[in-house]
C-alpha cells in the first residue's frame, strides 16, 4: 500500500483551516476536495448560528480520560488508549501512531472553549482487550466521505496494519 | 470468548516397528476375541452442504472473520467458510461459488500483505483458488466493499489506498480485469452484468458501464446532503434488478433503480409515511430514526422495506434498533410498526414468496420471523458477533 | 512437520488391541511403548474387577448426538462435529478428517454394552462457533502421555492445521 | 466476543496539489485568527513499561494470543505483546526480554507453517528479532511447553512430530544450538543455567545437562502412576532453585529439587495435609481434588503452596477450584481453606516479601490477593479468557 507521509502536514493545515471555522465546514470542504469534478454545491440543511450542543458534549466531563465521555473524545471511536498502558496522547509501549489523524473540535465543560483535538491511532498488537470502548458518532460519515468515517484502519503504511487503540492529542484552541 | 477447545485425539504410535512388536505380542489373544457378530466399522466422512434453497442465511463475523451458512427454517448450522479479519464475503449466482475477498499478512500482525479474493466451492466449501488483488480498502467490512455481478462472472472490490478505484476481476479465468477509477466516491452497487455503481462524497452517484474496453465514468445530479444528511453505505440494493434504496440518517429514502443510467426517484420520509414529522437534522432533536449495523432490508417481490429504527438525535446512525418498521416501499407508508424485545443490530430478508427475517441482536441471538406476519418462527442462540446476509441478493 | 499416515493402521491395530482389553490396559500399552527404555513395570493402583462406572456413563444419553452427555462422547474433548454441519461421523464440508484418531471405550446405556469410539478430528476452517463445546476428561493425561491427552492439535500433517470440530465414529463392540 | 471495534482517523487528503488549492483560498481568514494565548499543541509520543518490579504479572490469552502485562498493586493494564493462537511467554532474567513460541501460517489457516521464537524488549515491548524454529508443538499451551533458563541465555522449546525432543535456542546469539530428543517424556522444567528436567510417560524424570557438547539423558527411577494418577503438566517449578512440587491428579505431592542429579523427595498428600483421607483413584468417589487451568502457584521464600481444589471424582483434573487451600510445604500441612466465591481457573503468586496472589475466575475476572492474609486487594474485570504468569520464575 502507499505510504502516507502527509502526517505533520495534514495536521498543520487542518489546524490552520479549522482556525475559525466550525469542525463542520472543515469537514464539507475536505470533503468537497476528494471529487475532483464537477464540484456542485450542496447547500446545507438551514440550521441557526448558536447550535445545540450535540448529546456528547452536553454530557461531557474533564476528570476521567479513562471514560468515553470525557470531553476530549467528542468524535473517538474504538478502544481508549489510556486503558492501555498509554495516555491521552501517548501509544503503549510496543506500538506505533498512525501516520495519518483526523482532527476534531470538542467544547472543554471547565471553560466552555473549543479546542481541535487529533484522533490518532496507536498500530501494532491486536485490539486492546479492556473495557474502555467508546464510539462517538457525531459527525461520523460513510466511507464516501472517508476524511470522517470511523470504520477506515488508518494504520495503512506502517509495517503493522493491527488496530490496538486511539488516542486524542490535543492541538490546541478553536476558537 | 475464545471458543478454541482443546480436543481429544490421538496419534496411537511413533513407529511402525514397535505396533508390529505389540501385534506379535497380542495378536493370538485377540484373535481369539473377534465378535462376528459386531455391526461394520463406520467411515470418517465429510459432508457436502444440501442444495441451496430461498431460505439459506449467511452469518457473517465482521471482525474476527469466518462464516457460517446456516438453514433459516430449523436454524442449523450446515458448514463454516474461514476467512481472515476484516474480510467481505459475496456469492455466485445461486450460491454456486462463495467468494472471500480479504487482506491476510504473512505472519499474523505482521510480514508481506496479501490481498485476493479467495474461491469457495458453494457445495463442498472446499478452497477451490485464490485470485491475488492490487489492493483492497482494509476496514471494518461493508457490503458494497466486494460485489459480484448478477450472473456471478464479474467481482467488484472497492479499494482505497488511498486513491479509491474500484478492482475488477473476471471470476471465470480468476485474475484481475481492471482497475477503474473512482474519485471521490466508494463502494460497489452492481447492477446486472455490466457494471457498478458508487456514492460519492458530494451527494451524487458515479456510474461505470463495463462494456467497453475504456469504462467511462458517468457522474448523477447531487441528491442528497451528504454534509448534514447522508446516505447509509448499507443503502440495502438488488444486483439483478438495480433496485435500490439510498436512505439518509434522519430518514429519508432515495428510490432508486441503477443501471447504465440510474433512475432516481422522488424521496419520501420514513417518519412521514408513519405519520410522524420527518426527522431534523438538528442537533439535540429527539425523533424515531433508523440506525444499526445493518439497519435495512427489501423483500424484492412485495417491496416490503424493513428498516430498524431507534428514538435519537442527530448522528445516532449506529444505534440499534428498538423498533422494527416495515414500509410499503410502493405506496411509501409504514405498514407495521413492531416494538423488539432486546435491541437489534442488523437484520436481512429471503426473497421468495414465504420470506424469513433474520434479525441479529445485541444479546448474540438470531431471530427468524415470518416477514410476513412477523411471528416467530425460531431463534439460534449465541451466534457471537455476526450479522445475517442472505446470498445471492 | 511429519507427515502422519498411521491413521487406518493405528486403528486397525487399536481396535484389535483393544478388542478384549480394557481401554485403560490399552492406553497403558500404548503409553509404554512411548518409552523407548527402559520400560519399568508401573504397578497400578489396585482396583476391583467390576470397576463403578464413570461420572460420565452414569449420566450417558443415546438420543441427542448434539448433546456433551451422548453416549458416545464419554472421551471427546472439543467442539461437536454434530452441531457444525458433520454428523457423529461426518466432517462438515470443506473441512478434513485428521489422519489420527484415539479409540475409547463408552457404554451404551441401551444394552449397557461397551463399543469402541475412533475420535475423529475435523480439521480446515477456524474452531466452529456453536454452544457445543464437550470435555469428557475421563482419562485424559497430561502431555507426556500425548496418546490421551486432549490438548493436542493433531490435524498436523494436512494442509491446514486449524481445528474445527470433533466426530465419535463407531468401530464396533469392544467385548 | 470480539473486541476490535472500528475507530475514527483521519486521512486529510489525496493529494497535495489540493492541499495547496485549500491553503490558498483560506489562509488569509486563518492567519487573522490565529490564538497567540494557545497552548503548545501535544505531540503523539509512546510509553515504555514503568522499570519492572516483583508485583507484575501477565495474563496470557491461552488460545486466540496476546498476553497483557499488568501491574499487580493497581490492576493497570501496563501493555500488550502481540503473539499468534496456541502461542508460549516466557522471560527473559528480570523481564528484560519477553520471548514468544509460536506457529504462523502464511495465509491465516493455510499456507506455510513458520515457527519461531519473537524475542521483544521487555520495557520497550518492541519486536527485536525472530528465532526461526525446526518446529514446536502445537497444542494448548502448557507453561512448560517453552521455557527459558534462569540466566536469561537459553531457550527450551518442546516440540513433538512426534517424536519428542527439546529444541535448545542460545538467546543471546538468537539462534538454535540443538535439538535433544528426549523419547517418551515431555516438556522442559529448566534448573538453573545448563539444563532441564522432562516429565515421562512411566512416571520418571528425564534429565539432560547442556555442560557437555553431546548431552547424555538421565533417566529417574519410575516416582508416580502414569497411568492410574499422573502428576500435572502444571506441575509447580522455579528456574532458579530447581525446587519443584510434582502433584497428582488426586494430590499427592511429589516434592523434588531438579537439577543434573535431581532430588526427588517423599510424596505427601495434600487432603492427609488438611486432615482428610487421601483421594482415592477408583471411580466413582468423592473427595476434595485439585483442578483448573493453572491449579498451582509456590511462594518460594515462605515455601507456601497455593492449590484450587473441588469436590470431584477421579479424572475430574480439569474442574475449576471452589476451595483455595493454602500449604505449608515445609510442614507438609494446610494452614488456611479458603470458599472462594466464584469458581477459579487459574492462580500465580508473587515472589516478595510482600506477595500478591492473582486468581482469574471463571467470570473472567481477575482478583488480587494479598498471598498471605488472603485479603482482597483489587479487582479486574473482564479480562477475557486468560491465564496469570509471574514472569521470571
Amino acid at each position: 500500500m502507499a505510504k502516507l507521509t502527509l502526517d505533520a502536514l495534514s495536521e498543520k493545515y487542518a489546524r490552520r483551516l479549522a482556525g475559525n471555522v466550525s469542525r463542520r465546514s472543515v469537514i464539507s470542504r475536505l470533503g468537497a476536495l476528494l471529487v475532483a469534478a464537477p464540484l456542485m454545491p450542496v447547500l446545507p440543511v438551514a440550521r441557526s448560528e448558536a447550535e445545540e450542543p450535540s448529546e456528547f458534549t452536553r454530557n461531557a466531563q474533564t476528570q476521567d480520560p479513562k471514560k468515553c465521555s470525557y470531553w476530549r473524545y467528542c468524535g473517538i471511536g474504538g478502544v481508549l488508549c489510556t486503558c492501555c498502558g498509554g495516555g491521552v496522547h501517548t501509544c503503549p509501549a510496543g506500538t506505533t501512531p498512525s501516520p495519518t489523524s483526523w482532527v476534531g473540535t470538542c467544547v472543554n465543560p471547565d471553560d466552555s472553549k473549543s479546542y481541535l483535538i487529533a484522533y490518532r491511532d496507536c498500530c501494532g498488537a491486536l485490539a486492546c482487550r479492556t473495557k474502555c470502548e467508546c464510539e462517538a458518532t457525531d459527525r461520523d460519515t460513510p466511507s464516501y466521505r472517508p476524511q470522517s468515517d470511523n470504520g477506515i484502519v488508518w494504520c495503512l503504511g506502517l509495517s503493522t496494519m493491527a488496530y490496538h487503540c486511539s488516542t486524542a492529542v490535543l492541538l490546541g484552541s478553536a476558537e | 470468548m475464545n471458543h478454541y477447545r482443546s480436543r481429544q485425539t490421538q496419534q496411537v504410535t511413533r513407529r511402525r516397528g514397535a505396533w508390529f512388536c505389540v501385534t506379535a505380542v497380542f495378536a493370538a489373544a485377540i484373535a481369539a476375541a473377534a465378535t462376528p457378530a459386531a455391526p461394520p466399522p463406520e467411515v470418517s466422512d465429510v459432508a457436502v452442504l444440501p442444495p441451496s434453497n430461498t431460505h439459506r442465511v449467511w452469518l457473517v463475523e465482521l471482525y474476527s472473520g469466518q462464516m457460517q451458512v446456516v438453514d433459516g427454517d430449523s436454524g442449523d448450522l450446515l458448514g463454516s467458510v474461514y476467512s481472515s479479519s476484516l474480510s467481505n464475503f459475496a456469492s455466485g449466482r445461486s450460491t454456486n461459488r462463495i467468494y472471500v475477498a480479504e487482506s491476510v499478512w504473512s505472519k499474523g500482525n505482521r510480514g508481506t500483505r496479501q490481498d485476493m479474493v479467495t474461491v469457495y466451492d458453494g457445495t463442498t466449501l472446499k478452497l477451490l483458488t485464490e485470485i491475488p488483488l492490487p489492493g483492497r480498502v482494509y476496514m471494518a467490512p461493508l457490503t458494497h466493499n466486494f460485489a459480484v455481478s448478477a450472473n456471478g462472472a464479474r467481482g467488484y472490490v472497492y479499494n482505497m489506498q488511498p486513491a479509491a478505484s474500484v478492482i475488477v476481476t473476471d471470476l471465470a479465468t480468476n485474475r484481475v480485469l481492471r482497475s477503474v477509477d473512482i474519485p471521490g466516491c466508494a463502494l460497489a452497487f452492481p447492477w446486472g452484468d455490466n457494471g457498478f455503481s458508487s456514492l460519492c462524497g458530494n451527494g451524487s452517484l458515479a456510474t461505470v458501464s463495463l462494456e467497453s474496453p475504456h469504462p467511462a465514468i458517468k457522474r448523477s445530479e447531487v441528491f442528497f446532503d451528504a454534509e448534514n444528511d447522508p446516505v447509509f453505505d448499507e443503502s440495502p440494493s438488488n444486483r439483478s434488478t438495480g433496485r435500490t434504496f439510498f436512505i439518509s440518517y434522519s430518514g429519508v429514502v432515495h428510490p432508486a433503480v441503477l443501471g447504465a443510467t440510474p433512475a432516481l426517484e422522488a424521496p419520501w420520509s420514513l417518519q412521514q409515511a408513519a405519520g410522524l414529522q420527518p426527522a431534523s437534522v438538528q442537533n439535540g432533536t429527539l425523533a424515531w430514526r433508523p440506525g444499526g449495523r445493518l439497519p435495512f432490508a427489501v423483500h424484492g417481490p412485495s417491496g416490503r422495506l424493513y428498516v430498524l429504527m431507534h428514538a435519537g438525535e442527530p448522528w445516532s446512525h449506529k444505534k440499534e434498533g428498538t423498533e422494527l418498521w416495515v414500509a410499503d416501499s410502493k405506496e411509501r407508508r409504514i405498514v407495521r410498526r413492531m416494538t423488539l424485545p432486546t435491541a437489534v443490530t442488523a437484520i436481512a430478508v429471503s426473497q421468495d414468496a414465504q420470506p424469513l427475517l433474520y434479525l441479529v441482536d445485541v444479546k448474540e441471538t438470531l431471530t427468524i420471523l415470518d416477514a410476513m406476519t412477523l411471528e416467530e418462527k425460531k431463534k439460534v442462540e449465541q451466534v457471537r458477533g455476526v450479522v445475517p446476509y442472505v446470498p445471492d441478493l
